[in-house]
């Protein structure tokens, strides 16, 4: 027994923090954000050279055979970072083709998903806040598909879409396809934009194994966002220690007073403790199927939660200068937002949480 | 304690009631500017005793006895008539006030009657990049030259500037003085040459605030209020009206009722959220922390009115720091409700002063407001201090050795 | 429109607490709280020297014919105190009997009521938490009474109680009637002394008012747990000041550590800003009936909740010392505790609050 | 990451709990007294390398390779057993890896192998009624006359002082010397003349602190463990396994299951609780915190298997300040759930250490000891502070100028 991530794992770490830290360093990060498209092609392609269009995917299909805790640790830093891409629906959409998909269509569309010549994007929620696949209710007819799909992100770069159909089932689509429709939303995190897509009797492929991975699809979509804020709250954190430290005020640094040592030593408390339950639960999708699904509920309500608050804090220890656009904290406050919300708020993951626990 | 009014206030609200009929104007007068309606029925108010109460008359006020219950019933009905009466504008509700108390007779005759009509408008310059919380450590300097203050540096978080005809702010005059010490309370012309203003942008998307940029601007020596050096404790009686308008209860209980038609508008398994046993919880327990402010602000009123203020301090002073919290309470729960609407970018409208109630952008950036209300007047560990040092007779926090 | 206290009512408060200073200092209710019987027979004398037997009764039967709201304010310096007496019961039971008694159980109990001649109490609680008029279960037969009642405060003092049967009626029983028995329990708060009270066919009279009054009844005693709170409340925020002001550590004052002196802020900006809530429901209670059941219900729940918040943090400021039994903070934080629950929890009033506002 | 037990281990498991069946003791060893039983059955545990397994065998210990899944398969086991094997006594895991560490060989050899058999008891002196969380300010004197220490003064929070053998603490050897510099760590036989001992009352109305009272107890001049005045150094390797313990895992795990099972037994609306919504919010939040603190345990564990504990300081740190605060939680939605169970006083037996699980009088004890554990082991603003300072690199506080 071991509990810890392992060398590769920390070089794995390493390796895509070296890259953020050079590619994709909050001055450049700005670029994006306040850009039109929110994409930086070549943010993308660097990503996709280091194997993150296919970490999990299998090694036949070009991937880097990876399990969901690498995927986890990977998500984690790209948190930190607050990186732009389309990384997150791109990883859900393969997760679900390689889940869920025929041998026709994993061979078809996987390598080129490793590769990253296709982007791809998981289409989930509806309106009213319909994340969860017993609350699909697009339906299908003769093979072609018809209903509206909300939070798709990058949708615009999308090639190719998994959409979340009635019966908890996953189709494919491809975005060239007739009668698909994709309307940009202003999303409030503008480094994971969003749209709404309407599909008005768009020809599809149902994935055969859909609804039998709908929901682990959907567990591994959670620990990313889990991951993603853990990354986020960190950066966060240090953001603060960075400007607290240098920041006077009434003649000595802003850390030198106890209520703000306090308050970042809480928040380091705080989301300190919570990189072990990211661990576990990323650990449980791979090894733990029983208690896979709980532990991503608990893990994406605890931790987008508690980073949210280390947001808050980050907030409002940067004083007013922290409320402006110019100021980087809102760039992780606002994708803290996105993760603690997207897929269901934690008061629904938590009545997930304890249904699954049986309570 | 008698919460009813008496037939006396019950026809003196009648009474204003039937002027607000009066509001909008009509005939000839709709055709001119709002602006200038808008002053031409605050004057009509004024004559009648109803605005500006604590005003004298010489200086454009109504000059009335102090009367708790008719300015509430005032400013319920003003309210209730979207009239324009009191306005809440920083010259009217912070430089009037100072001008009254502090300011040279040349001062109160130009500058009160136009400002509390509205015909002079105001910005705030106290803020600097470099000086929040700690207004003494200001470094935009006033030099006196000849007749005249000349002034370099740069002010930030000043609402309004584009639209104000002046501003009132604190300057360096003095910089040999140590601190607090060498700071001057001057009032300058914002379309003097030199001043260059620049919109600071909100992480909510808006700009309700400004950078202010000085490069060598003039304004006549007696522009001071107050002595030179002494700018600090002229600014302190301003700053004593910002901090009560931070904790506006009217403010509270719009948001307040709001998040309640929020959980009414809301399902939550097929069913309004309010319904639901854990959002109910939620509800509840904010709407005690609403009930304490909002009686707390009536009493705080009846302590004015009664001339008794002096036993208040500790809930005035906390009123702040309560406020804050409730505020912060009140928009997480608003965007637990919303959910994935919460998610969707404010619009600028939203993210501004009188935006469109009860939208999902309105609440989403007065979540972002309400943790900057913890920043700004004072942040809130300011305020824990000042509670404790004030209020409770704590001693003052360690310092180093100067 | 007024919305404070009079004169008079602040002269009301400065006599109690006089008073109270005077007769039970701390040291004084420190003999009577680890005492046997909880209970000084000189310093209720005292009490009741001072019209706090029959205060809201009327001048008529002796009484001080005094409003809801001046009972709150008594109260509130009886929380202050942590004063020991069977004020709390006496005065529930007085007020079922003003409302609902008939003019001759009025003429024959109230004069002695309000002197003291007679103590009462009143018996509300039954198992399982059933505070509410709705939910209370004894049955009467041809006279008599039978089943038991919880938590009856200073039932071993009382010579008459009134008694919450079912259809939310109220009745009277002699204590000295055949079948009534008293068990003292082992309550946490030594202030003020439980007993369990069973019933077996003891002889009772029916307030003929009862049931229309029950609810009245119920909320002015939440307003006087809801009083006693505040007064209780700041009586620990100012025993913090002056430990925390003499205690050193470190080579300083405790006080001068910027954490503790924003706890002690916290707690008194949290306790000073229900006051005013406290008055309001109070006067709701005399002069607002419409509103009365719903501002008692939270006023109950805010105060209550944010008082042990308070005494919470009294108690961790007073470092180990403050765990001690000798240590004065734990009576007034389990006579919180009391008050608390007592009546229904915070989340049991804020569902009714929350039904009563018509959520 | 592997939290698959390998083939290996479960043999290991097997092989413990087959050993295990020999608890408790049978035949005429079963009618020895219960202290001597589990000497003899600790012995056992030694001699198969399960108790005791980081110390050497020269002093009593088992010595064997740190292989922390052994470990934890023997904490586990013998759990389930309910058999003597490592104590959690102060002495065994405080005074016994101190004499390891800083002792004199007499010291080792004369005090560690009985202190883990259990042969000896010892009790901490550190804590005076004047320096709690501020050891620096300890005021308890020892004199060296001649070849003994001589000790006057008071000592509080002292658990099992009326059944130990042994007294380890902190005294004051050089008035003179500065603060810390002044204090030397001794140790004293709890049976000298001029020990007096005094039960101290807890508020949950159980005694599990004493005052220990010196008058001219006499100890001799070798029982110092390091050197004269570097006391203070000696007693932070002690403190350091203080602070783990307070953090036990087992120990929140046993209070959030009886937490649920309280949920589940507990009617609201004639329906258990554990099913009402808002209940069920909190149980569940609760349970992020739980299992936050859970798998981080896990992960130091590891992480000292690994040899890697520098690159877990912060989460060691921060695990006590988590744990406190997810103690508080758990008691305080216990006594929500109890309503007025939570009303009736504690026994002694409830509020005393391995109290009868899930009674309300336990919880409504746990509940004020919850509190009174930020404070013990360094206050809650303690822990912060170190935190701040060592782990994140924050700077220390501002000291009024000595």
């Amino acid at each position: 027994m071991d509990f810890g991530i392992s060398e590769e794992q920390e070089l794995l770490q390493e390796t895509v923090r070296g890259f953020v830290t050079n590619e994709c360093p909050a001055t450049h990060l700005r670029e994006v954000f306040d850009g039109e498209s929110g994409h930086d092609p070549e943010l993308w392609a660097g990503m996709l050279e280091m194997g993150l269009g296919g970490l999990t995917l299998s090694e036949d299909f070009g991937g880097a055979g990876l399990d969901i805790l690498d995927l986890a640790l990977v998500s984690e830093v790209l948190g930190e970072g607050a990186v732009p891409s389309p990384f997150f629906g791109h990883t859900v959409a393969g997760l679900a083709l390689a889940w869920g998909g025929s041998d026709e269509q994993k061979a078809s569309w996987l390598p080129r998903l490793a590769s990253g010549d296709v982007v791809a994007t998981a289409a989930l929620a509806e309106a009213e806040n319909r994340w969860q696949p017993e609350q699909w209710s697009l339906e299908t007819d003769k093979g072609t598909l018809t209903g509206s799909k909300q939070f798709v992100t990058s949708a615009d770069l999308a090639d190719l879409l998994v959409v979340g159909i009635s019966g908890g089932d996953l189709a494919l689509v491809e975005r060239s396809a007739d009668g698909v429709d994709v309307t940009p939303v202003e999303g409030l995190d503008r480094t994971r934009r969003v749209a709404e897509v309407n599909f008005d009797s768009a020809s599809c492929e149902i994935l055969p194994g859909g609804n039998r991975v709908a929901n682990r699809v959907r567990d591994a979509a959670l620990i990313l966002l889990a991951a993603d804020s853990l990354g986020a709250a960190w950066n966060l954190i240090q953001m603060t220690i960075d400007y607290t430290g240098t920041r006077q005020q009434f003649g000595t640094n802003l850390t030198q007073f106890q209520a703000v040592k306090h308050q970042i030593a809480n928040m380091a408390a705080d989301i300190e403790q919570t990189r072990a339950l990211c661990w576990y639960a990323a650990y449980a999708q791979d090894q733990l199927p029983d208690d896979a699904p709980h532990a991503a509920a608990v893990a994406k309500a605890h931790i987008t939660d508690r980073a949210m608050e280390a947001a808050r804090d980050a907030f409002e220890l940067h004083g007013g200068i922290g409320f402006t656009w110019e100021c980087d904290v809102q760039m992780w406050f606002k994708r803290c937002m996105f993760n603690r919300t997207v897929l269901g708020t934690p008061e629904i993951q938590r009545e997930r949480s304890a249904a699954l626990a049986g309570w | 304690m008698n919460l009813e009014y008496s037939e006396e206030y019950v026809a003196f609200r009648a009474e204003v009631r039937e002027f607000l009929q009066g509001w909008p104007l009509t005939g000839d007068e709709a055709q001119l500017p709002v602006h200038e309606q808008e002053i031409r029925f605050r004057r009509r108010g004024i004559e009648r005793g109803y605005v500006y109460r604590n005003f004298p008359r010489a200086y454009g006020g109504s000059e009335q006895t102090p009367d708790v219950l008719r300015e509430r019933i005032i400013r319920e009905e003003y309210a209730e008539a979207s009239a324009p009466g009191d306005s809440a504008g920083q010259g009217p509700s912070m430089l009037a006030p100072t001008l009254l108390e502090l300011g040279t007779e040349a001062q109160r005759e130009r500058f009160i009657a136009p400002t509390l009509a509205g015909e002079i408008s105001w910005c705030q310059g106290y803020s600097e990049p470099g000086a929040g919380s700690d207004l003494a450590s200001l470094q935009t300097r006033a030099e006196l030259q000849g007749d005249e203050w000349v002034i370099n540096g740069h002010k930030i978080w000043t609402t309004t500037a584009h639209e104000a005809d002046f501003m009132f702010g604190l300057f360096r005059t003095e910089p040999q003085a140590p601190k607090h010490a060498g700071i001057s309370y001057l009032l300058v012309d914002m379309k003097a040459p030199g001043i260059e203003i620049r919109p600071l942008r909100e992480m909510t998307g808006a700009s309700m605030f400004n950078e202010v940029f000085f490069d060598n601007v003039r304004t006549p020596a007696e522009n001071i209020v107050g002595k030179r050096g002494e700018g600090w404790q002229v600014s302190r009686a301003t700053l004593k009206h910002e901090r009560n308008l931070i904790g506006d209860p009217n403010f509270m209980r719009r948001a307040y009722l709001s998040l309640l038609q929020l959980a009414r508008d809301t399902t939550r398994n097929g069913r309004p959220a309010i319904e639901d046993p854990s959002i109910r919880q939620e509800l509840a327990q904010i709407e005690g922390f609403f009930m304490s402010l909002e009686y707390t602000g009536a009493r705080l009123l009846t302590a004015t009115a009664r001339n008794e203020e002096a036993k208040v301090i500790l809930p005035m002073m906390t009123m702040k720091l309560y406020g804050t919290d409730l505020r912060q309470r009140i928009t997480r729960l608003a965007l637990d409700l919303l959910e994935n609407r919460s998610l969707i970018a404010p619009t600028e409208e939203e993210g501004s002063h009188g935006a469109p109630e009860g939208r999902p952008g309105t609440w989403t950036a007065d979540y972002m407001s309400a943790i900057a209300i913890s920043i700004a007047g004072g942040a809130s560990n300011i305020q824990r201090n000042i509670i404790g040092e004030r209020a409770l007779g704590l001693p003052r926090d360690l310092r180093t050795p100067k």
